[in-house]
């Protein structure tokens, strides 16, 4: 069977990817797929575990953590939707009217 | 398993439901904006009773052991309870017409999340419980759908979930640690089996925690979001939020990684001392009263942060009787230190942003001048006597001037950081809080030594209720200081291996 | 039963004091009639106590103050005289006041403030304890201040009257300096006090002197002897005294005759046994005497100001006094009656001069001698009234400055024959150029021809009766008093436990190798009397000092070739020479005199607005750019940071996540390197 | 004798700022009767004060904080109850001076009562928590006196006035937790009971000298600021120069008597335990302070400056007196406390006056104003001839006193004072009066006139107190002395003097 290490290596291979992204984009639904990249990687952590663990708290804690990710997605596109409504652009760079 | 078993949970029950009857009745009735504020703040104020009839509980585990109420979850959400209470006293001369529902609903999920939080002793429960209040949060930062508004929110979302994020992702490798989600396993299992993977957890726990905290460098969302959200959400999130971040790093960090002691106290020395000098150097600058506020409170939390350093220097130290109350250690002293100067800090923020609420909705909406700027705040002294009173005072507490509630916390915050040998700490916080000094004097002398800006404020009636309900709690606070104190001290003892 | 009103010469003028000053304004002529009749009653009860206690008797009065000091009287043969004189000397002064000020409206301030001038000075002569002396001195000062600035719309008065408050000040902060040294040593002795005992008292003092430590004794006596130099205008605080004349020529004549300046001479003589025991004290004090005696006089003759002139002679006279107890080195406690004799004859004749001078001057309304001449056909009793004064000054025989002067130059002569003869050559030298001076001012006044215009009228008599009063006194109280006097004063320390022989021991006036450096140049000749002058060194005077016929009339030929010598300058009648033709308008020397010897320029010009006033100055740079200068750069250093601190809040949000993620790494990176130093 | 006393002294003025500032125009009466009522009862209790006893009296303590271990505990003795005095017929004085204020009146009077409140405070807790929270609130009142009444710079005045005192407070601070923590009560609980903290600094096993050093660095540095002394002195000249005048009278009156209260009440029990090295310091400090200050003085062209430097030359002697710890100069010093707070206010209130009726206060533009108010002039020189230390007025009993007792114990130090400082006083004094009142009347002065009569009673006033206590010091220095005496002599705690 697989052992743990190379999940553990995908899942920090994802967060790394996800941080780059969250460095380097400016769109807004870029940044948001690099949020998603970081909670999945998690997931993907937390599945390997339990899977190693008598118990699955693991997988239970995954499957929160996905709802959650789905819910703070609407929000997170909501907010976006609406920001592109009023401003006409989602490239986050523009938007820092606050700020020092 | 009957039904009062649960009893120390009615009032979460409560308010979920009450949460849910809102989104109904305001999509069922029109303009019941009014109804819905009632009905909330009757809910928060129930619920609050029902916190308050079991202050003082023995922990008690519901669920699995995922969620145990004792002391210290009862202080946090009597904290949050007021908290809620008061914004939504003071939005219901603001949130009447329509929409207003919705407002009411996500203010209750967010108050129920916090809860959840305060009493949640698994890391699944924590965190869907942080979540809650994070997501109804990002919603309520946006609500008005100004440009600042959804700048706000914009900024407050993307950062926040990249913490959770990592919280999550330090929570998942605890887990592959510990094998389990409750905490006392994985203090368990981390005073066994140490390994680098533990730290890297802390860390990004840290980064989770502080960014609710707003502790420097994972503060850089708060000073926009508080500027930009609605104002009296900023309230909530001043007050409300950022002690959630509070109590959960407590539970997560003094009672499951203990055995990183030395580490969360290097981090948190090296937060705590960052925290409070960098909130209040920025905070001298600014001129968009909201905006120090918001540095302001960064600035409080590195106050509070210190608890942290204390606990992990005075770790393990001799029961010394340090107060006439039985044996009580310092780190005990810091911690209740650090819960008294939440309190105080949660009503002082919010009275303050309640005024700042108050100010800024009456600059008339075509005026080109931010509507929070300092240079609304002149002689309002004479424009609105109330709110310039209760401002001043909030101020003076802000800055730990006795006797107001402020002064009590810090003065036991700072007193455990000597007693554990913190001076070089004790020193800094103290500087900074002259420091501070320079940004409330220039708001205080604004309000009342410069000739008036504008015309009479009218202050609504529910404005004006929750600032002299504010202004009585941080004044009696002040000088009757006695309950609250032995109140915070068996909090902390929640905390600490007896 | 008038020792038991003795409180009241105080009280009295006090209380006029204080109804000139409240009342004043609504009494005819400013209630000047108070303050005499205070004056006066002090005056009676005076010579009700002289009746009573004369002639082996003292009264002591004391009562409890605060901490460990009293308040109290002491009246001894030293405190009698001199209350008489006040008392007498001032009561005529208001008199004459009464007419002078007549008119003015300030009137009721001046009586009021002189009322308070006459209480100080009493009240100073008769204190009992070196602290209530002090406080009294102090206020002599404040009412001198007043008094010179009473014209206090002219900015030269009120100029001269802070000059005269400062450079007394000077001297009374050496006197305090003694004050406290000398209190310290005192309790530093432990001394069992009787209950009615207090450290500063005369008595407690006189009886402890001879435990406190030589050198200590001469530094109480130097700060004591500072103190007197202030007052009495000795060099080199003199200053103050010709400018002093700002104010009414009735101040003049009280601060100069009667009260302020002899307060000095006064302090002396009631430490004299404190002077007597301190090594080189009196020594300091023969030296300050006989060089201003000297010093004055020459300033005295190129002065064209009446006032400045009689001012200048009254430091000289000062000048002999203090030499006069300096000498006291070599005849002791006799000294101090030789000088108090000429304190008190001084007093009158130079009371009567200086009312004379104001009689002149109220008539010619100018100071300047150069524009009067030939006074005296329009104003005959002024005339002689103070051809008496001037006699009696240039110690003419037979007048009362005769005898009282003569006997100070004498006793510098045995002085000289002892210790050093430098005191009586420049005590001669003053005594020639006194009568000098003081002809020149007499003939160039009354004599000659007029040489402006002026008011031609004798004053009123309300002055001229205390004119006529005084020149009899100037006339023939020498004559009178001297021997009676100088026995009476010489019995004064007899009423304290004191030995002047151990005292002598300490001071060194007895044994030669304690002379040896209090003499500089002793002559060798000298020392065979010497014994027997120590011996009788305590009762000096009795038989009379037993000088050779020469030394004898020596002052008498010094007086009448001086008078000869201003005739032949200044009486048109007799007029041999012109003063031009001695010294011309060039002459450096001429010049140094008549600028006084530069004294404004250097203690004025240089060291108060040049020294004191640059020192505050640099003090105040200091102040802003240092002791305030570093909290502001502090202060601007903070906020400078501070400004580019928020300039990290870039407002984009993937910055907010990039510092998230550096702040874990640094967390990590110091976390570790911490524990592989093992700092955790 | 009425129960409470010290209690109702505090409350009254507190209940009256309130009242005052509901008063609208009507506040001036109220303040004069709610500041009268306290300087009756002070009164009252001079009548009732034991002089000899050393025990405090009029003590009232109720529990408070237990938790803490803090008290309410007020009382006095002989070194608080002087000050008690001069608050209570400061405020008076001060309040009838400001009889014609007009802007915003019920605030002005509010504040003063204010004042009066945190300084009665101060002077009579005898508990660290208590004694530090009154410490603070009197920053507020003066805060908004500088600030809303002051002058073209009061905003930079008043927040320098309140940061800087404040830091230094917060030091002290610091230094009363570290006493707070060191010490156990017997029974092993903690307390802030002023009386008990400061015997045990005694105890070298529980205070080693080396802790205690810090703790009384801390202690004096919060007690020097607000004295204030060199060289932390520069917040004095900027608060007293934009204060109004009430406010300047106050500040130097009574704040400034805060520190030396501290100095003996504090300082002075400690002194004896801590490194030698302090003693030297602090005489420097002090010496630095009088000489300096009145050199400052001399420098100013303005004559509320200089009064200004003036008081901190004089509260130097303060420090001297205090630091030779003989009795003549401790008793002395706290003299000049009192005779300094009567004799500053005449200062203080003659530059008000001539700022408002001339409308300048540079000296150089002043010039003859006698020869317009002569009363005012006669009131004003004889406040000077006080300040600069007159016989027959209280300074120079009370610089006497410090000086010769100074000298057993300091003697070069007290020498260079002698020489250097008391003629420098009487030169800057004399100037100014010179320059001010006497010479030709100014043109431009020609209509100026007489001050208010309330202003010159009120001025008045403080002369006759201070010919009162010059002539009969014994009046209040009885009181001292036994204080003085009680400071040499190990501190006593309330319940080993009985009280409680």
């Amino acid at each position: 069977m697989i052992p743990l290490e190379l999940y553990i290596l995908l899942a920090s291979t994802m967060f790394t990817i996800g941080l780059y992204g969250l460095f380097t984009q400016k769109n807004g639904v870029k940044l948001m797929m690099c949020i998603e990249l970081l909670l999945n990687s998690a997931n993907i952590n937390l599945v390997a575990f339990s899977a190693y663990q008598p118990n699955v708290n693991g997988q239970v804690f995954a499957l929160f953590s996905i709802a959650l990710a789905a819910a703070e997605a609407g929000v997170g596109f909501a907010i976006l939707i609406a920001l592109y409504r009023l401003y006409g652009t989602i490239d986050l760079d523009n938007i820092n009217a606050m700020r020092w | 398993m009957e039904f009062s078993h649960y009893a120390p949970l009615w009032g979460e029950a409560l308010l979920t439901i009450l949460a849910v009857l809102v989104v109904l009745l305001g999509s069922l009735m029109k303009n019941s904006g009014k109804l819905m504020g009632y009905l909330s703040a009757a809910g928060l104020v129930a619920a609050l009773a029902l916190v308050a009839s079991n202050l003082t509980i023995k922990p008690t585990l519901f669920f699995f052991d995922t969620i145990s109420v004792d002391a210290l979850s009862q202080f946090f959400k009597v904290v949050f309870l007021v908290v809620s209470l008061l914004v939504v006293i003071a939005s219901m001369s603001k949130y009447t017409g329509k929409g207003a529902d919705e407002y009411f609903a996500l203010l209750l999920f967010a108050t129920v999340g916090m809860m959840v939080v305060s009493s949640s002793v698994d890391i699944i429960t924590l965190f869907v419980g942080f979540e809650l209040a994070s997501l109804s949060t990002y919603a309520l930062a946006a609500f008005d759908r100004s440009r600042k508004n959804l700048e706000a929110a914009m900024k407050y979302f993307i950062f926040g979930s990249v913490a959770s994020a990592f919280m999550l992702f330090g929570f998942s490798l605890l887990y592959g640690m510990a094998g389990s989600t409750h905490l006392v396993d994985i203090a368990a299992a981390s005073l066994a089996n140490f390994g680098p993977a533990t730290l890297v957890a802390l860390l990004f726990v840290i980064v989770g925690f502080g960014f609710k905290m707003a502790l420097v460098p994972f503060h850089m969302w708060a000073p926009d979001t508080y500027e930009g959200a609605p104002p009296l959400v900023s309230a909530l999130l001043a007050a409300g939020s950022k002690k959630m971040g509070f109590v959960a790093a407590f539970r997560v960090i003094l009672i499951a990684l203990v055995a990183l002691r030395m580490e969360w106290y290097m981090a948190f020395a090296i937060l705590a001392a960052l925290t409070m000098t960098l909130g209040n150097l920025a905070a001298c600058w600014q001129n968009n009263v909201r905006r120090i506020l918001a540095y302001s409170s960064i600035a409080q939390a590195g106050y509070i942060a210190i608890a942290f350093v204390v606990v992990g220097a005075a770790y393990g130290a001799m029961p010394v009787n340090v107060l006439n109350m039985g044996p009580i250690r310092a780190d005990q002293l810091g911690i209740a230190g650090a819960l008294l100067l939440i309190l105080g800090h949660a009503l002082m923020k919010t009275g303050a942003f309640i005024g700042t609420a108050l100010v800024s909705s009456n600059v008339s909406k075509e005026s080109e001048t931010d509507p929070d700027d300092i240079s609304n705040y002149a002689g309002l002294a004479k424009r609105a006597p109330i709110t310039a009173f209760c401002m001043l005072i909030f101020m003076f507490a802000l800055a730990g001037i006795p006797p107001t509630a402020g002064y009590i916390g810090k003065f036991v915050l700072f007193s455990s950081a000597i007693y554990s040998g913190l001076v070089w700490l004790a020193v800094l916080a103290i500087l900074n809080s002259a420091l501070s000094l320079v940004y409330y004097l220039r708001i205080i002398s604004y309000m009342y030594l410069k000739e008036a800006a504008g015309p009479k404020i009218k202050e609504q009636k529910g404005y004006v209720v929750a600032l002299v309900l504010t202004l009585l709690a941080v004044v009696w606070i002040g000088v009757f200081p006695e309950a609250f104190i032995n109140w915070a001290m068996q909090a902390a003892a929640v905390l600490l291996p007896q | 039963m008038y020792a038991d009103y003795a409180y009241l010469i105080v009280a009295l003028p006090v209380l006029a004091f204080l109804l000139c000053l409240f009342v004043g304004w609504h009494l005819p002529r400013g209630g000047g009639f108070l303050t005499v009749l205070a004056t006066f009653a002090g005056l009676i009860l005076s010579l009700g106590i002289f009746s009573e206690i004369y002639p082996d008797k003292i009264i002591h009065q004391s009562m409890p103050w605060f901490a460990n000091f009293n308040v109290g009287i002491l009246i001894d043969p030293l405190a009698l005289v001199m209350l008489l004189m006040v008392t007498f000397v001032v009561t005529l002064i208001h008199i004459y006041a009464n007419g002078y000020m007549n008119g003015d409206p300030g009137a009721a301030r001046y009586f009021a403030e002189a009322a308070l001038f006459t209480a100080s000075m009493l009240g100073l002569i008769f204190a009992d304890n070196l602290l209530q002396l002090f406080i009294f001195w102090e206020l002599v000062g404040l009412c001198s201040y007043l008094l010179i600035g009473f014209w206090y719309r002219k900015p030269s008065a009120a100029a001269a009257a802070k000059k005269a408050f400062l450079t007394t000040r000077v001297g009374d902060v050496l006197f305090l300096a003694g004050i406290i040294l000398l209190y310290n040593n005192l309790a530093n002795l432990n001394l069992a006090l009787k209950p009615g005992e207090y450290l500063l008292q005369f008595p407690v003092i006189y009886a402890n002197l001879a435990q406190i430590a030589p050198d200590q004794l001469t530094l109480i006596a130097l700060g004591l002897l500072g103190g007197a130099v202030g007052k009495s205008g000795q060099f080199p605080l003199h200053v103050w005294l010709p400018d002093a004349m700002e104010g009414p020529t009735t101040v003049s004549a009280m601060i100069h005759a009667a009260t302020m300046v002899t307060a000095g001479v006064y302090l002396v003589a009631r430490m004299f046994p404190l002077f007597y025991a301190a090594p080189h004290g009196l020594t300091a004090v023969a030296a300050v005497g006989a060089f201003t005696a000297l010093f004055a006089a020459t300033m005295g003759l190129t002065s064209f100001d009446i006032k400045r002139v009689l001012a200048f002679s009254t430091v000289s006279q000062l000048g002999f006094m203090m030499a006069g107890l300096g000498v006291g080195a070599a005849v002791g406690t006799f000294a101090v009656g030789v000088s108090i004799f000429h304190l008190i004859g001084h007093s009158f004749f130079k009371a009567l001069l200086f009312l004379c001078a104001g009689s002149v001057i109220h008539a010619v309304n100018t100071n300047d001698m150069r524009e009067m001449g030939g006074v005296g056909k329009y104003m005959k009793w002024t005339m002689y009234t103070m051809l008496i004064g001037s006699l009696s000054l240039a110690g003419f025989p037979l007048f009362t400055g005769f005898f009282s002067k003569d006997e100070i130059i004498v006793i510098a002569y045995e002085y000289g024959t002892l210790i050093n003869f430098l005191p009586y050559i420049f005590l001669v030298l003053a005594a020639v150029l006194t009568a000098i001076y003081t002809f020149r001012m007499w003939f160039s006044v009354f004599t000659g021809k007029e040489r402006s215009d002026y008011g031609k009228h004798e004053s009123p008599w309300v002055m001229l009766g205390p004119l006529v009063i005084l020149a009899v006194f100037a006339l023939g109280f020498g004559y009178v008093a001297q021997e009676d006097f100088y026995s009476y004063l010489d019995s004064n320390f007899k009423h304290y436990d004191l030995d002047f022989v151990e005292l002598g021991v300490i001071g060194g006036h007895a044994l030669e190798e304690h002379v040896a450096p209090a003499a500089e140049g002793e002559p060798v000749a000298a020392k065979g009397e010497h014994e027997a002058a120590a011996g009788e060194g305590e009762a000096g005077g009795e038989e009379g000092p037993g000088e050779p016929w020469y030394i004898q009339i020596l002052p008498i030929i010094v007086a009448i070739g001086g008078i000869l010598t201003a005739m032949l300058f200044y009486w048109d009648k007799v007029k041999k020479f012109d003063p031009s033709q001695v010294t011309g308008d060039k002459d450096p020397i001429r010049k140094l005199l008549l600028k006084g010897y530069y004294q404004h320029e250097i203690m004025t010009g240089w060291f108060a607005e040049t020294v004191v006033y640059g020192t505050a100055l640099i003090c105040n740079t200091i102040d802003i750019k240092l002791v305030d200068g570093w909290l502001n750069w502090l202060s601007a250093l903070v906020l400078g940071f501070a400004q580019h601190v928020r300039k990290v809040q870039t407002g984009i949000v993937q910055n907010y996540v990039t510092a998230l993620v550096l702040g874990v790494v640094v967390l990590v990176v110091v976390i570790t390197l911490a524990k592989e130093v093992g700092l955790v | 004798m009425i129960s409470n006393v010290i209690s109702l002294l505090i409350a009254i003025p507190l209940l009256g700022a309130v009242i005052s500032f509901y008063a609208g125009t009507k506040a001036k009466f109220v303040a004069l009767i709610a500041s009268l009522i306290p300087l009756a009862l002070s009164l009252q209790m001079y009548m009732e004060f034991d002089k000899t006893s050393k025990i405090m009296q009029f003590v009232e303590s109720y529990n408070w904080v237990p938790s803490l271990g803090v008290k309410y505990t007020v009382g006095i003795d002989g070194i608080g109850f002087p000050l008690v005095l001069l608050s209570t017929i400061v405020s008076v004085l001060v309040i009838i001076y400001s009889w014609g204020e007009t802007k915003k009146p019920n605030q002005y009077f509010a504040l003063l009562l204010l004042n009066e409140v945190g300084v009665l405070g101060v002077f009579t807790s005898l508990d660290f928590f208590l004694f530090y929270i009154f410490w603070e609130i009197v920053l507020i009142p003066m805060f908004f006196l500088i600030g809303s009444w002051g002058g073209p710079r009061k905003d930079y005045a008043a927040v320098k006035f309140f940061i800087y005192t404040h830091v230094a407070s917060l030091v002290m601070l610091l230094a009363i937790f570290a006493l707070y923590f060191t010490y156990q009560m017997p029974d092993g609980s903690r307390t802030f009971d002023m009386l008990t903290l400061l015997a045990a600094t005694a105890d070298k096993t529980i205070f080693p000298t080396s802790m205690l050093n810090i703790i009384f660095a801390g202690l004096l540095l919060g007690f020097l600021v607000k004295m204030p002394a060199f060289p932390f002195h520069t917040w004095l000249p900027d608060a007293h120069v934009e204060a109004p005048t009430a406010g300047s009278v106050v500040l130097a009156a009574l704040l400034l008597k805060m520190g030396g209260y501290g100095l003996f009440r504090i300082i002075l029990p400690m002194l004896p335990h801590v490194d030698k090295a302090f003693v030297t310091i602090i005489a420097i400090i002090a010496v630095i302070s009088i000489v300096y200050g009145a050199f400052m003085a001399l420098a100013q062209k303005d004559i509320k400056k200089l009064v200004a430097y003036s008081s901190v030359s004089h509260m130097g002697f303060v420090t001297l007196g205090a630091v030779a710890f003989t009795w003549m100069s401790v008793t002395g010093a706290m003299f000049q406390q009192f005779s300094h707070g009567i004799i500053t206010c005449v200062l203080f209130m003659s530059a008000g006056t001539i700022q408002h009726v001339v409308g300048t206060r540079v000296i150089a533009d002043l010039g003859g104003l006698a020869d317009r108010m002569p009363k005012f002039a006669v009131i004003m020189m004889a406040g000077f001839m006080a300040s600069l230390g007159l016989p027959g007025m209280s300074g120079f009993v009370a610089e006497f006193m410090v000086l010769t007792g100074s000298f057993a114990t300091l003697p070069v130090y007290t020498m260079i004072v002698v020489f250097l400082s008391i003629v420098t006083t009487a030169a800057y004094h004399l100037w100014a009066l010179q320059k001010a009142m006497f010479g030709p009347i100014l043109k431009k002065y020609m209509n100026v006139h007489e001050p208010h009569a309330y202003e010159l009673f009120s001025m008045a006033m403080i002369i006759v107190l201070s010919l009162i206590f010059g002539l009969q010091p014994g009046l209040i220095t009885d009181i001292m002395g036994t204080a003085a005496t009680q400071v040499m002599e190990p501190v006593m705690t309330l319940t080993q003097m009985g009280v409680i």
